[in-house]
C-alpha cells in the first residue's frame, strides 16, 4: 500500500545510519565497562535474592563486598562461583554467608577459570532456561486465552500499596485493559539497590520489587483467566538498577518494561556513563525475555513544546532503536515512545499531531509504538481533559499506534482512581471502534498541512543526529543538545557505580545472552559497521 | 483493607480514602471568593480536604466549580433493604401459557405516554408488536388485548378508556420531569381512579426513565419500571397479580 | 474543487426533481385554502395583540368571531378593515370591541374591495416595513459588532422561566454561543393560540410568547454588544400556530427559527392539511424576514435507526427545500436538519456518520446546514456523553457544517444546566480551533465504504422520493411513508381550523410578500413545473 | 430571583434549585443494593431527591456512580475573607528599583524542588532566565542573585546552601501531594530550620499546584504561592517582607 505522507526515504536512511553510528561508537565504550548494577544482576540471575539483617539485599552485599576488597572488576560471578565450587554451596548460601559476615570472597581457594566458567555456564543456562520457560508460559497463555485487539489498552497503577495495585489492576482488566503499569514511587530510581518484598507506602507510585512484581503477576494471570484475555504486566527498568529490574521483569514474566537509553541521564540526573552501561545490558534480558521495551520520548516534551521539540523525538527514537538492536531486541519488542503533548488550545494542533503520529507510524513500521496521552495540558477541568483523552484516541486509531497509554481525566490532580481508569478504558473503547477502520478511509491532502509538517520535522531531526554523529554522544549530552538539559560525564548519580572491566572479566550471563541471541563477540574495530544495518 | 459493611465509604485507591467528585455552579462572581465558597459548601457536605480543582467564570455573576474531596460519611450497606417487583419474571411463552391455565381470558392492558408527555419510545418499548431489545411488545402476546392510546393522554380519557374496554392493567408513561410534572401527572391518575371508584379494580402501573419501583409505590401504583424494562417484566407482574387478586 | 465523495450526480437531480414536484402539488392544493393561524397571523401582522379578559388572545378572539358568523372563508383582513374604515379604529382597537362584545364585525356597512385593498396594502406595507426594520437593524449590528465563525455554536434554554432563561442566555453568549434558542414548554405544539405576557411556568421549556421573545432579545442585544458579537436568537413555529410564532419572530427580530414543513404532522400528530397550508406562510414570513430556517429532520432518527433510517432523512431535506423555494426562502437561509444519533456502540459507526454529513454537504452545498447532537444514545453516563458530544465536533468541522446543536452530556436527565452549556461550548470550541483545516486535509478514499455509504443512501432516497411523487404526498403520509406513523388525511390536531378560501378571498400580507418575494401569482397549471427549477 | 448573600446555594437553571453532581465509587457489588446505597450517602452528604444515573461495575465488588441531587446547604457568602499576600504586585522594574532604593543591596534567593519531587517546571517558571508566560524568571533579575538547586533536593541540603550564600528567601516547590508528602516535607524544612535557629532569618516560601497562602501560613511559611504564580508575584512579595522586617 502507498504510504500515507510522502516522506523523503533518502532522509530517513540518514537519520537511521546516524543514529546507527551514535550507538556503535558508545557500544565499544560499554563493552569495556561494568557497573555495580550489571554485577547485582548476574548475581540475581544466579538466584540470589533476600536482604540482609539491616534490609540490604543480598546481591548489593556481595557487590559492595567485592567492590571493597578490589575484586568487581573480573566481575562479581567469578568470586561466587568460587566459593561455591569450593563449600558446596549454591550462590544464595553463598550470598547468605558472606551477609552474615561468614564468608570473605577474595580469601578461598581459586579453583580456575576452566571450573568457573564450567560452573558459570551451568548457572547461565539455569537462569536463562528460566526466563525462557516464562516466556513460553506467556505464549502458551497468549494462544490459550487469545488478547486484545491493537492499539493495547494500556493503564497505570500507582497506589502505592502492591494490595490496592492488585485490586486497581484486576478491576482494569475487567474493564478492557490489556497492559496494566505498576508506576513506581518517587524517588525510587535514585537509589541503588532494589527494595524487598512486598511494599505499602510509596508516593505517587508503589515501589518495583521482585516480590511485588510476583504478586502483581498472580492477580492479573487470575483475572486474564476469568476475562478470557491475556494481560500484560509492566514495570519500569530505567534507573540506577536498570539491568536488575530488568532480570527480575525476566524473572517474574512482565511482559512490557520502561527502557530507555537516555532517560536516566536527562530526567532523573543519572552519570551518562552509568545508564548507557546499565541499558546495553538491561536491553538483552528485555529482549531475551519476549519483553516489550517502552522506550521514554514522551519526558522531552513534557518540558518542551511539542511543536518546536517533535524532532527530539524522533531523533530519539532512532537512537533507542539502534541501541536495542545491539542488544539483539528486535523491532516487534520495540515499543518506541511519543506523545500527544500539543497545546489544546492551538489552531490546527491536532492536524499537527496527527501528522507526526502517522510519520513516527512509517518511520518504525514494525514497531509497536507507544503513544502517550495528553499530560501537561490538562488541567483541573476534568470534562475537558476527558475530551483531549479522546482526541488522543483519535489520533491513535486513524494511525495505528501500538501501545495505547490511556490518559486521565484527573491527570492534573492524582494518580488514578478507580473509576478514572473504567472512564478512560470505556473512552478508548469507543473511540478505537466506532472509528476502527477510519485510517484506512481517508488519505491525506499530498503537499498539504500534515505532509509538510512530518517531512520537516524529520529534516530536523536528521539535522540533529548528524549534528550528534559528529561530535559523540558524550558531548552532545554535554552541550545539551538533547531535551535542553546539560550533564557532565562525570556528574550526576551514580558514576562510583561504574567500574573498567579488568583482565579477565566474566559476567556468564552476557556470554550466554549474546550467543543465545546471536549477537556476534564485540570488536571495537566492527562496532562502527555493525550499528549501521538496518532493518 | 477489608470491606466494613457497616461503615461504606467511596473508595478512590485506598479503602475508606472517601473520593468523591462534585461539580455544581454557584450565584456568585468568580474569585477567591468564590472558590472559598465552593469548599465551604462541600466542607458543610461532609468532605474534608475540599479541592477546588476547576473554576470557570459563567458570566452574570456565576461561576462553575469542580471540587473533589474526601466523604465523611458511611453508609451502612447491610441494613439496605430495596423494594423490588417481586414477582417471577416468565417469558414470553410462559406468560401466555400462565394466562390461559391460570387466568383463562385475554388480560386487557391500556399504555399511554399521558399528560403533555409525548415520549413515546418508552411505552413503544414495551407495547409494540415488533418489540425493543429482542423482546415482543405486548401487542404481540396472543393471550393479551393490549391498546397503546399514544402520547400527550390527557389522564381522564385514559381512564375512560379503561372503564370501556374493562381493563385489567392501565401502563402510564412519564419521560419529562422537570419541575416533577410527571409527580403531578401520576398523582392525578391515581386520584381520579380513586374518584371514579375503579382504583381496586386496576393493576396501576408506570414507567420512565426516572421511575423506580419504590417511588411508584410512594405514588399509590401496584409497580414502577425504571430503565431497561421490557414487555416480560411488566407481563410477568400483571398476570402475577391478577392471580393473586382472584385468590385474594 | 473536486467534491470529496464521487456522488451519482444524476441521482441527485432526480431526488430533486421527485421533491419539486410533490411540492409543487400541494402547492396548489394549498393554494386554495387558509387556517385559522394563518388568519391571525395577517391579524398579528396588522398589530393585533393583547389579550381579553379570559386571556384568549386578541387574534383568537377576532378570527373565532369571524370562524362563528360563517365569515372567515373570505379573510380575516377584509372584517377588520372595514370596522376600521367604517369607525376610523386602528385594528388593534377593532379587535378590543371585539372582544368586549361591543362590535360584531359582520354588522358593519361594507366599504367596497377597492377602499379595503387600498387600506390592506398600507397596513401590509406598514407590517411589512417594520420587519424591514428589523433586517436592516439586524444586518447592522452583525456589521458592527461581527458574528461568530462558522459552524455557528447553538444552545438551547429551557427553564420554563423567561427570566432566569435571559440569565442562561446570557452567559451562554459569554461563553462563546452564537445562537440561543428558546426550547418551548410541553404541549405548546398543540395549543391553538399563543399564550401571552412574560412566562414563568413551563416544563422541560419556556411558553413562546411575544413578550418572552422581547425579553430574549434584549438580553441578547445587551451581550452581544459587551462581547462584541451579534447573537442570534431562535424559536419554534411548527406546531399549530407555526405562521403567527413566525410573525411573532419577525416582529421581535429573531434570526433563526425552527420551520418543517412535516414535523407537525409526523411528531405531534397536526392534521396534515392544516400543517401544510401554515407552513405555506410562515415560510414567507421567515424568508422576508431574513430569517434562518431549521427543519426538524433528527426527529426521523430519535425514533428510526440512523443506519437504516438514514436515507429518510435525506428525503424529507428534499422535501423542504422545495417547500422553501415555493416560499421564497433562498437556500442561504435554509438550515436544513440532520443528525449524529448513529449508535456509539457501532464499529465503524463514525464513518457512515461523516458519510452521511459530507454527503449533506455536497447536496446542499448553499444552505447552513444544521447539525443536532447526540440525543438517543446519551446516556446517564455524562463522561461518555461528553466524547460522544466531541466526535459530533469532529464529524462538524470536517464536514463543514453550518450551525452546530451542542450536545450536553447531561441530555439523558434535565434540560441543560448554566455549566451544561458551558462545557458544551468549551468541547465544541476545542474541537473547531484544534482540528479547525482538517477538512481540508484529508481525502477520502475513492470507492470506499465512505463513499458506498454516502451513495447507497442517496440511492434510497431517490428512490423514497420518486414513490412519493408517483401516489402524492398526502397519500405518501398515510401510508406512513414517513418516519414510518401513518397519518390520516382527515385525523389529527386542528382540521377544523382548516377552510377552504372562499370567493374574493384577501389576505394583504401574502399579497404583498409574493410580490416583495417575487413570487408568482400561483397558477394550478405552472405549478407543477415551477417545482423542478433548482439552484 | 435575587441573591441572598447570606444563603448561597448551587445553581443549575433556577435560583436556589441546589443542582449538584458527584461522582464516586463504593466498595460493593453493582446492583440495586448498591444504587441505594449511594443514593444514601449523598442523602447525608445533604442532597434531596438524589437521582442515580448512572452506574458501572468495576470489578472486584466496587461499583461507580454519577449521582445528582440538590444541595441543601448553603454559604454565607458575605462573611468570607480569603487571606491573600498583600504586598502591592510590583513589575520587574519595580522590583528592581524598589532594591536599589530600599534595600540596597542585592537580594540572595534559593530556590529547589525538594525532597523527591523532580517536578521542576514549576519552580523553573519562577526562577528561569527565559521565564514564564512573559514574564522573566528571578535569575534574570539584576538586584537579585536567584540559585536554582533544582529537583530532589534534600531539605537539610537546601539549609546548608541557605547558610552558606546568607539567603534572603527560600522557594520550596512541591507538586506531588499523594500520601500528604508534600506536607510532611513542608513541615519538615520549617523544623529543620527552627532547629537550626535561622527561621526568623528566612523568608520563607512555598509554591506548587495544590498549595495556598492560607495553608502555606499554617504550615509555618511567611507565604505560599498556587496555579498562575508568577515571578513579580513573589518577587514583590519578598522585597516587601524583607523591607517590612528591617523597619521592625
Ligand atoms: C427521543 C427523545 C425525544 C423525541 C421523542 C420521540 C418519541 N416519539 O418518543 C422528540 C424529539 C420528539 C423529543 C421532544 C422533546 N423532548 Co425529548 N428526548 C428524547 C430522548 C433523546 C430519548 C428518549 C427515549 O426515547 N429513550 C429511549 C426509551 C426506550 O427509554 P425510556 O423512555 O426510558 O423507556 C424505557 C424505560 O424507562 C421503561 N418505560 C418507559 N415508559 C414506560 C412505561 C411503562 C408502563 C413501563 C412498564 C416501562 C416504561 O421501559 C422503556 C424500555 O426499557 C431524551 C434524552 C435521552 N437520551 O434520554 C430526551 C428527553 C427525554 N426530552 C426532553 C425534553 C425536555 C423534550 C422536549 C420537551 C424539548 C422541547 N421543549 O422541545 C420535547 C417535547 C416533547 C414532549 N411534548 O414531551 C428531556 C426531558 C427533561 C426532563 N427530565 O424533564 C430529555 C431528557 C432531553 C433533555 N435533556 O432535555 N424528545
Ligand atoms: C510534567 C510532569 C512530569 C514530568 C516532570 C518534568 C520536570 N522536569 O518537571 C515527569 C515526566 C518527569 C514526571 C514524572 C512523574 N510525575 Co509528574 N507530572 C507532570 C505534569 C504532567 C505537569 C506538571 C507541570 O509541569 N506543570 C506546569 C507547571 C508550570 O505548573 P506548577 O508545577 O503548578 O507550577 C506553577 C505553580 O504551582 C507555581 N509554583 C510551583 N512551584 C512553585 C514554587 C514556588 C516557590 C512558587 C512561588 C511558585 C511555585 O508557579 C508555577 C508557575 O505558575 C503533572 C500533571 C499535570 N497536568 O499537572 C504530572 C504530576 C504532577 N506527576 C505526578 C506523578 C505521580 C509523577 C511520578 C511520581 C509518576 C511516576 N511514578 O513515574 C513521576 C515521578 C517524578 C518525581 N520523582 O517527582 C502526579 C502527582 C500526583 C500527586 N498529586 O501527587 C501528577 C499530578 C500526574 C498524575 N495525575 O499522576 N511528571
Ligand atoms: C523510560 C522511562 N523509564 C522510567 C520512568 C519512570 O521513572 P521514575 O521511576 O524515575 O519516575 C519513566 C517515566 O515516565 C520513563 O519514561
Ligand atoms: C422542526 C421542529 N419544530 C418544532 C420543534 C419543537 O416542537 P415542540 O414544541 O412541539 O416540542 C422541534 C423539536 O425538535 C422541531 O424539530
Amino acid at each position: 500500500m502507498k504510504e500515507k505522507l510522502q516522506l523523503d526515504q533518502e532522509k530517513i536512511v540518514r537519520g537511521r545510519k546516524a543514529a546507527g553510528r551514535i550507538a556503535a561508537d558508545m557500544d565499544a565504550f560499554i563493552a569495556k565497562r561494568t557497573t555495580v548494577a550489571v554485577e547485582r544482576t548476574v548475581l540475581r540471575l544466579m538466584g540470589i535474592d533476600g536482604v540482609d539483617a539491616e534490609f540490604v539485599p543480598l546481591p548489593n552485599v556481595v557487590v559492595d563486598h567485592l567492590l571493597e576488597k578490589g575484586q568487581l572488576s573480573i566481575g562479581a560471578a567469578a568470586g561466587v562461583i568460587n566459593a561455591g565450587l569450593h563449600y558446596g554451596l549454591t550462590p544464595q548460601q553463598v550470598a547468605e554467608q558472606v551477609a552474615t559476615g561468614s564468608l570473605d570472597l577474595t580469601a578461598i581457594p581459586w579453583s580456575g577459570w576452566d571450573s568457573i566458567r564450567r560452573e558459570g555456564k551451568r548457572l547461565a543456562d539455569a537462569g536463562l532456561d528460566r526466563i525462557v520457560a516464562n516466556r513460553r508460559n506467556r505464549e502458551d497463555l497468549i494462544r490459550q486465552l487469545g488478547e486484545g485487539k491493537k492499539p493495547y489498552l494500556y493503564v497505570i497503577v500507582a497506589t502505592g500499596d502492591i494490595y490496592e495495585d492488585v485490586i486497581q489492576g484486576k478491576s482494569a482488566a475487567r474493564q478492557g485493559a490489556d497492559i496494566v503499569a505498576v508506576i513506581r514511587s518517587t524517588g525510587q530510581s535514585l537509589i541503588d539497590y532494589v527494595p524487598y518484598g512486598a511494599t505499602r507506602e510509596g508516593f505517587g507510585g508503589t515501589y518495583a520489587t521482585q516480590e511485588n512484581f510476583r504478586l502483581m503477576r498472580k492477580g492479573l494471570d487470575e483475572v486474564g483467566e476469568e476475562v478470557g484475555r491475556y494481560i500484560r504486566l509492566c514495570n519500569y527498568c530505567s534507573g540506577l538498577c536498570m539491568p536488575e529490574i530488568a532480570a527480575m521483569g525476566a524473572l517474574e514474566r512482565l511482559d512490557v518494561m520502561l527502557n530507555d537509553a537516555l532517560y536516566g541521564i536527562l530526567f532523573r540526573d543519572i552519570n551518562m556513563q552509568r545508564t548507557l552501561i546499565d541499558q546495553a545490558f538491561s536491553r538483552m534480558i528485555n529482549g531475551f525475555a519476549g519483553i516489550m521495551i517502552n522506550t521514554g520520548e514522551d519526558n522531552y516534551l513534557t518540558t518542551a513544546d511539542a511543536v518546536e521539540s517533535a524532532h527530539t523525538v524522533l531523533a530519539s527514537q532512532f537512537i533507542n532503536e539502534q541501541f536495542a538492536r545491539l542488544a539483539g531486541l528486535p523491532p516487534e519488542q520495540m515499543g518506541l515512545g511519543h506523545a500527544f503533548e500539543m497545546n489544546p488550545d492551538l489552531e490546527d494542533g491536532f492536524l499537527l499531531e496527527l501528522a507526526q503520529a502517522q510519520m513516527a507510524r512509517q518511520i518504525f513500521p514494525d514497531a509497536p509504538l507507544k503513544y502517550m496521552p495528553p499530560t501537561k495540558h490538562m488541567t483541573g477541568n476534568i470534562f475537558k481533559g476527558h475530551i483531549q483523552d479522546a482526541m488522543f484516541n483519535m489520533v491513535s486509531i486513524l494511525t495505528g499506534q501500538g501501545v495505547q497509554l490511556l490518559g486521565m481525566m484527573t491527570e492534573a490532580m492524582h494518580t488514578p482512581h478507580i473509576h478514572d481508569r473504567q472512564l478512560a478504558i470505556e473512552n478508548a473503547q469507543y473511540i478505537f471502534n466506532n472509528a476502527r477502520h477510519l485510517g484506512e478511509e481517508i488519505l491525506f491532502q499530498p503537499g498539504g498541512r500534515m505532509e509538510q509538517r512530518a517531512q520537516s520535522v524529520l529534516d530536523q531531526a536528521v539535522a540533529m543526529l548528524e549534528e550528534v554523529e559528529k561530535i559523540g554522544l558524550f558531548a552532545a549530552l554535554e552541550r545539551g543538545m538533547l531535551a535542553d538539559v546539560k550533564r557532565s560525564r562525570t556528574g550526576g548519580k551514580g558514576l562510583s557505580g561504574v567500574l573498567e572491566k579488568g583482565e579477565g572479566y566474566y559476567n556468564p550471563f552476557e556470554t550466554e545472552l549474546r550467543r543465545r541471541l546471536h549477537l556476534g563477540e564485540r570488536e571495537e574495530e566492527t562496532a562502527h559497521e555493525r550499528g549501521l544495518e538496518t532493518n | 483493607m477489608s470491606v466494613d459493611w457497616k461503615r461504606i465509604k467511596p473508595y478512590g485507591d485506598t479503602m475508606n480514602d472517601g473520593a468523591v467528585q462534585l461539580s455544581f455552579s454557584l450565584p456568585v462572581p468568580v474569585g477567591e471568593e468564590a472558590r472559598e465558597a465552593a469548599r465551604q459548601l462541600t466542607a458543610k457536605m461532609g468532605l474534608e480536604e475540599p479541592q477546588v480543582y476547576h473554576m470557570a467564570d459563567l458570566g452574570e455573576g456565576y461561576t462553575f466549580f469542580i471540587v473533589y474531596g474526601k466523604c465523611t460519611h458511611t453508609v451502612d450497606f447491610s441494613s439496605i433493604h430495596v423494594p423490588k417487583v417481586e414477582s417471577e419474571r416468565m417469558d414470553y411463552y410462559e406468560i401466555n401459557q400462565f394466562i390461559r391455565e391460570r387466568i383463562q381470558r385475554k388480560v386487557v392492558v391500556i399504555g399511554a405516554c399521558t399528560g403533555t408527555d409525548a415520549h413515546t419510545v418508552g411505552i413503544d418499548a414495551i407495547m409494540n408488536m415488533k418489540g425493543y431489545d429482542g423482546e415482543y411488545g405486548l401487542e404481540r402476546y396472543p393471550e393479551m388485548e393490549a391498546y397503546n392510546l399514544g402520547s400527550q393522554v390527557p389522564n381522564e380519557e385514559m381512564l375512560a378508556k379503561a372503564i370501556e374496554l374493562n381493563a385489567d392493567a392501565l401502563l402510564v408513561s412519564q419521560v419529562v420531569t422537570q419541575k416533577g410534572v410527571h409527580i403531578a401527572n401520576l398523582t392525578h391518575l391515581v386520584e381520579l381512579a380513586e374518584a371514579e371508584g375503579i382504583r381496586n379494580q386496576l393493576i396501576l402501573i408506570c414507567g420512565g426513565p426516572r421511575i423506580n419501583h419504590e417511588m411508584a409505590l410512594e405514588l399509590g401504583y401496584d409497580a414502577g419500571f425504571g430503565p431497561g424494562s421490557l414487555a416480560p417484566d411488566v407481563a410477568s407482574f400483571i398476570v402475577h397479580e391478577l392471580e393473586r387478586r382472584s385468590i385474594r
